[in-house]
């Protein structure tokens, strides 16, 4: 079996285990976790693709490459911007489950004018 | 002078791939400078004088001690009697608090048996050591000495 | 013995005597009674191993600016072992602070 | 050229098992650090997947600062969280169990059915590759013949700070960052915060600098760069600058803007938006890198200060 | 050689790779850091006898970044668990302890 | 009426280089987000403002040069032609989403202008900075996506409005928002990265991210590889997530009834629709060999089940903005049944069952954007937006409750509304095909629709001797900008078919024909 083909099937089990996770978990933190392994996962099939195509000289297939390196990028911005949201939810509801019933508390509360 | 480190540094970043080119250098010269700037900024450089005799037996020391450091490691995982006596111990360190005291703690993280984990309220560095039966405060003072004679010597005293 | 020779039997047994050290630092990890004592296994034959797979790499190295530069991940690495076991020990230190042995040491 | 077959199994296996740990174990701060272990052993696997523009990304990004992040972030968590303690009942687990082994295994099938050659544009990358005048051909991909994903790709950085940023209660608006605000820092800690940065800033000058003919670039240079400022941020050397920053701001968008500029430019000088003049590519490419690279910097480490915080909570540094 | 550095690197690896049992076993948060900061050492040396092996300069630059980032897990365990809006009394020494941490050595982990 | 063709010349003319139109809607806004950014303080909502015509100036042009040329709009970026390249087209679909987009952003933009400001004596608030910023992330987002022809740039514009719709979910802090945005965000999340592992399937099997060529390889093809129906299979699900079709709907209701009034108006009227549209591309565009009846009706089922699940729950809820996202959940369903009347026997069908979907979709736009802001002014004067205590609204507010009565009519799908004429087109083509069971869903869905409307009304028409003190009086201006939008919806029936043909400009034959 080549690398390429055994990172690829390592990626689509981190693809499932992730899923399980988001799934499963029902703290937002560990889906986030969960969901950054899909992500590895995904990439590491995107690699898989760009190792396959190594031509021309090139270790693998640059375009792939960049992809998953914008990918990556991307990835990191929305953990930050999800991690800062579950902070946010701790600090306000005392919990960061995302049952949607609990939090009914903003009933009577008046609307924002705008 | 650090300026000078740092494009060395530099220098040996950028592995001759090709042959330097000039515009290689001016980057270079350029990243230097940067870090140059931010090194002065973070660490305001202290009226010290390097001896640089001491230096060469400070560096001459902490080479050896880290081998014996790891060897001393090696030797007791490997033996199947495990034989350490781990415990604290405080050292009464004449260094004063600040840089200094902390790149005396990062030496002395190195050497043999010994991990520093904090001052205590005394003024005196504690340390977690593997085994106590070793001399171990005496060799700290060795430490210390050099540290401080390589640092322009008496001028660091408490 | 040639140059070339003398150089590769450095390599093997400086490079082969850094990981035996690799093998000691997980050892202690996994042997040694509590965290810190493992802190103590893991900075010093870690650092140690990496030094001497460092040296042993210097004579493949043909040119001394990578020397330097093996060199100098070997200090950042030093620089980052020392800190990590500090922290992590001064983080590990039990709560009641000081220590039974004060003043001189036990020498 | 590579290593034993039996690494790349081991590699895998590590992967797995890491990532099995992550989804497994009860406690969110396990699940964490398995996570930056997890980072660690995937940017080695990128190396061996033979791209090693991505390995430095997935080390800088994927294991070091997501690690911090992941770490202080579950630290941060209410003590009697219920969601620490809730579990879907069996009948769920078992449900998603099954449907996630199935998507696993319908992948894992396409991955074995894909064709054979694989189909690449790594010639077609290599052909043009000339006209960019980079010879990195990853560095290649992201500035010229895939520009604009680049450019929107900066830009979400930017709007991912914005988000964050709007999530402060309406009184802090003007403060500082809060979320490495910590008590005063150990001594180690600030020693480390004060020698590493220098050889930080030159290691990213330096990833930039050979990104466009080697593997590196202005992503991971930055990554670096940002590592370094948080370090100072959380030994307490410095503080984060307020969000109604002027300068700070401008730094933000500064790499996003000079792209746009140099593209708008390129309409008129090149013949089409994100075109750069013949000849001038590869200055061109090099000042829109040498901007990103600042921008994304401060916006990553903006991104890992978090939202501000009003300036009488505690924390404050004199 | 090129062959007993790939198999030195490979050793180097399964070693470190040993030693995140104790991310299993714990029994401390610390302790699973300590594996992965092992994994973090045995990495670089791994890369740095693939770099020359391979004699791929950029292998050794990911080194170096992975060395510069090394203390960063350490780094966001050690700072991470104290609450910004904890009480701290101004008075307090400024040298304090990075300790205070909840957890003594050795026992189960937090919460 | 202007002729479409001195439109297009005019447009034409003036930039000399057509194409080069398709940028606007693109940088204008990314470009003014950056800006905003950096200047801060009251410049966000001028910028904001200034910008939003010159967007609808563009869309303008570039739907009328559409038209005109009767051929999809193309522009390689950077010059690099596809398969390494990426390419901006504008077919008669972007056309109209742009146009619909421009309307309702500038809408709201104009509505949004007293709520949003600095008030004086601050330099800057939170919300202002985020609200106007976040809006430019939006409009650069959904036109990007209207315009990307690479499933990878598709991907980033799909990340940009991510990025940006979720922030403004939980811009009044409150904890439920938060959590809301919360559940927003790891679904949007999801979606994104099941839509970027179906395409390094697609680039794995075809070596391409182009719509056009890769359609071209899979026609080439001839039998589906596994890859393709793969990637189909996950880029749909994860864009039905980004969608909120049932049973991926969880998230949307209390996201958009928890955002300020113009924020639910821009998520519910254009967000959502942004990852349809994506939907209608993988499988009327990319791959129409796919669409085969058993996985069109899968998805018409849906739609279906969306449609009375969604009024059913509308009906029952007790605030007014909750039973407006409730309608959105159950007005999405409508625009998914065109996968299966698109693929009737009789084959024919394609092109008209296209523009009922997209007349829908901007029909819904402008109507649940009109009830949104209208809510939105009914909440700030009463203090609350609880259905049961609305008595006396209508004597109140009578432009406001007008405004979302007029829109709820225009959902409802009378004469002549938009969606008046996408329901007839869409159930001619039921009818043609002998699909009645479709037209059948979309009757009940109007009797639901017709009784939540009837409940607030109701409350809101009765108690006509007592009004309620109010706290606020809503500007004058807002609800006659309200009532204008709602009119838009239903005036929408009253266009010209030779109007209605761009939607299916440069649509492929392949499906089964188009409009002729």
């Amino acid at each position: 079996m080549s690398d390429a083909t055994l990172f690829g099937l390592c990626g689509a089990a981190l693809v499932g285990l992730g899923l399980y996770g988001l799934i499963c978990h029902p703290g937002a933190l560990r889906k986030l976790l969960a969901f950054n392994l899909v992500g590895s996962g995904v990439f590491l099939l995107f690699g898989a693709v760009a190792r396959r195509g190594a031509a021309s000289g090139f270790g693998g297939d640059p375009v792939p490459q960049a992809l998953v390196i914008t990918g990556l990028v991307v990835a990191f911005a929305a953990t930050a911007l999800a991690v800062a949201l579950v902070v946010r939810l701790a600090q306000a509801a005392g919990r960061t489950d995302l049952d949607p019933e609990p939090p009914a508390r903003s009933e009577a509360t008046p609307e924002r004018p705008s | 002078m650090r300026g000078a480190g740092f494009f060395g540094f530099w220098l040996l970043l950028a592995r001759p791939a090709g042959g330097e080119s000039w515009a290689d250098l001016a980057v270079g010269l350029l990243a230097a400078a940067l870090a140059t700037w931010t090194s002065l900024r973070l660490l305001a450089p202290g009226a010290t004088r390097v001896r640089w005799g001491a230096l060469l037996r400070l560096i001459a020391r902490f080479l050896w001690q880290s081998i014996v450091a790891g060897l001393d490691v090696a030797r007791r995982v490997l033996d199947p009697r495990l034989p350490i006596r781990p415990g604290f111990l405080a050292y009464p360190v004449r260094i004063p608090d600040g840089p200094r005291r902390a790149a005396f703690g990062a030496l002395t993280s190195l050497m043999p048996g010994t991990l520093p984990v904090g001052g205590d309220p005394d003024g005196a560095l504690v340390y977690h050591c593997l085994d106590l039966d070793q001399p171990i405060a005496s060799s700290l003072a060795r430490d210390e000495d050099l540290l401080v004679a390589a640092q322009g010597g008496a001028a660091t005293g408490d | 013995m040639s140059a070339v020779e003398i150089s590769t039997v450095f390599t093997v047994f400086a490079v082969s005597l850094g990981s035996l050290f690799f093998l000691a630092g997980t050892l202690g990890l996994l042997r040694l009674p509590d965290t810190l004592t493992r802190l103590h296994a893991l900075t010093k034959a870690d650092n140690l191993g990496l030094g001497l797979i460092v040296l042993g790499l210097l004579p493949q190295v043909s040119s001394p600016l990578g020397w330097i530069g093996l060199i100098a991940v070997w200090l950042l690495a030093l620089l980052a072992g020392a800190t990590v076991g500090q922290l992590l020990a001064g983080a590990l230190r039990p709560s009641d602070g000081t220590p039974p042995d004060r003043g001189g040491g036990s020498a | 050229m590579s290593l034993p077959a039996p690494v790349d199994l081991g590699l895998a296996a590590l992967v797995l098992g890491l990532a099995g740990w992550v989804i497994t174990t009860s406690a969110t701060y396990r699940a964490a650090e398995g996570f930056v272990a997890y980072g660690l052993v995937l940017a080695l696997v990128w190396v061996r997947l033979g791209s090693v523009d991505v390995a430095l990304t997935e080390a800088a990004l994927g294991s070091g600062l997501t690690g911090l992040l992941l770490l202080r972030a579950a630290a941060r968590l209410p003590a009697d969280d219920p969601a620490e303690t809730t579990r879907p009942g069996p009948g769920v687990r078992v449900v998603a169990a099954v449907l996630c082994t199935a998507v696993a295994g319908a992948l894992a099938a396409v991955v074995l059915l894909l064709p054979e050659p694989a189909p690449s544009l790594a010639p077609a990358v290599a052909a043009n590759l000339s006209a960019t005048g980079v010879g990195n051909p990853v560095t290649g991909v992201l500035l010229a013949f895939r520009a604009v994903d680049t450019l929107g790709e900066s830009i979400v950085l930017v709007l991912a700070l914005v988000g964050l940023w709007s999530l402060a209660p309406d009184d802090a608006w003007g403060g500082r960052p809060g979320f490495l605000r910590g008590p005063a820092a150990a001594s180690p800690l600030r020693f480390l915060a004060q020698v590493l940065p220098p050889f930080g800033i030159l290691v990213g000058i330096h990833l930039l600098w050979i990104g466009a003919d080697h593997p590196g670039g202005k992503f991971q240079g930055a990554t670096v760069l940002a590592a370094m400022w948080v370090l100072v941020l959380v030994a307490g050397l410095r503080q984060p600058p307020r969000v109604t920053s002027r300068p700070m701001r401008g730094l933000a968008v500064f790499g996003s803007l000079v792209f746009v500029g140099i593209g708008t430019a390129g309409a008129w000088l090149a013949g089409a938006f994100l075109a750069y003049p013949e000849g001038l590519a590869k200055p061109l490419i090099l000042s829109i890198e040498t901007a990103l690279m600042l921008s994304v910097a401060v916006i990553l480490g903006l991104l890992l200060a978090g939202p501000p915080e009003p300036d009488d909570a505690a924390g404050v540094r004199s | 050689m090129t062959e007993f550095l790939l198999s030195a690197a490979a050793f180097v690896l399964a070693t470190v790779a040993l030693g995140l049992i104790r991310i299993l076993r714990g029994p401390s948060d610390a302790d699973r850091l300590l594996a992965a900061q092992l994994l973090g050492t045995g990495g670089v040396a791994a890369l740095l006898l693939l770099g020359v092996a391979t004699a791929e300069s950029a292998i050794g630059d990911l080194a170096l970044v992975l060395t510069l980032l090394a203390a960063f897990a350490s780094v966001g365990f050690v700072t991470g668990t104290v609450r910004p809006d904890a009480t701290r009394s101004p008075g307090e020494a400024p040298a304090a302890r990075a300790a205070d941490r909840p957890e003594p050595a050795g026992e189960e982990t937090r919460r | 009426m202007v002729s479409v063709q001195w439109l297009g010349g005019l447009f034409a003319g003036v930039t000399g280089l057509g194409s080069t139109l398709l940028l606007v809607p693109v940088m204008l806004p990314l470009a003014g987000l950056l800006l905003a950014i950096a200047f801060g303080g009251r410049h966000p909502r001028r910028i904001v403002l200034a910008l939003l015509p010159l967007g609808l100036v563009a869309a303008v042009g570039i739907a009328a040069v559409v038209l005109e040329a009767d051929a999809p709009l193309r522009y390689d970026l950077g010059g690099w032609a596809p398969p390494l390249g990426v390419t901006l087209q504008a077919d008669g679909l972007s056309a109209v989403l742009l146009l619909v987009t421009s309307v309702v952003m500038l809408a709201v933009g104009l509505y949004a202008w007293p709520g949003f400001g600095v008030p004086p004596g601050s330099s800057e608030t939170r919300t202002s900075f985020a609200f106007w910023t976040l809006l430019l992330g939006v409009w650069g987002g959904l036109n990007l996506v209207f315009l990307g022809q690479d499933l990878f740039t598709l991907y980033v514009a799909l990340e940009l409005l991510t990025f940006s719709a979720v922030p403004l979910v939980c811009l009044d802090g409150r904890a439920d928002t938060l959590q809301a945005a919360l559940r927003y965000l790891l679904f949007a999340l999801l979606g994104s990265i099941l839509y970027v592992l179906g395409t390094a399937l697609l680039y794995g099997q075809f070596g391409t991210l182009d719509i056009g060529l890769l359609r071209d390889r899979l026609a080439a093809a001839g039998a589906l590889p596994p890859a393709a129906i793969a990637a189909a299979a996950l880029m749909t699900v994860g864009l039905l997530a980004k969608t909120a079709l049932f049973p991926l709907h969880l998230w949307l209701p209390p996201a958009h009834a928890g955002a300020p009034p113009a924020a639910s108006a821009i998520l519910s009227a254009l967000v959502v629709k942004a990852s349809f549209v994506l939907i209608v591309r993988i499988w009327f565009d990319l791959m129409p060999a796919l669409l085969t009846r058993s996985a069109a009706e899968v998805l018409g089922v849906l739609g279906a089940v969306a449609i009375v699940y969604g009024g059913a729950l509308a009906l029952g809820q007790a605030r007014l903005k909750l039973l407006v996202a409730y309608s959105t959940l159950a007005q999405l369903g409508y625009l998914f049944l065109i996968f299966p009347l698109a693929t009737s026997p009789a084959g024919n069908a394609t092109g008209e069952v296209l523009t009922g979907g997209m007349l829908q979709l901007a029909a819904h736009a402008c109507a649940k954007a009109a009830m949104f802001l209208a809510a939105g002014l009914i909440a700030t004067s009463l203090g609350h937006d609880r259905i049961g205590e609305l008595a006396g609204v209508g004597r109140a507010l009578p432009l406001s409750v007008l405004a979302f009565g007029i829109a709820g009519l225009a959902l409802v799908g009378i004469e002549p509304s938009g969606a008046y004429l996408a329901k007839t087109l869409l159930d001619g083509a039921a009818q043609a095909s002998g699909q009645w069971g479709w037209g059948l869903v979309m009757q009940i869905g109007g009797l639901l629709t017709a009784a939540y409307l009837i409940r607030v009304f109701f409350h809101a028409l009765s108690g006509f001797a007592r009004p309620p003190a109010l706290r606020a009086r809503p500007a004058r201006y807002q609800e006659l900008l309200v009532l204008g939008l709602a009119l838009c919806s239903l005036a929408l029936g009253l266009l010209p078919p030779a109007y209605l043909a761009v939607v299916t400009v440069g649509r492929v034959a392949a499906a089964g024909g188009g409009l002729p």
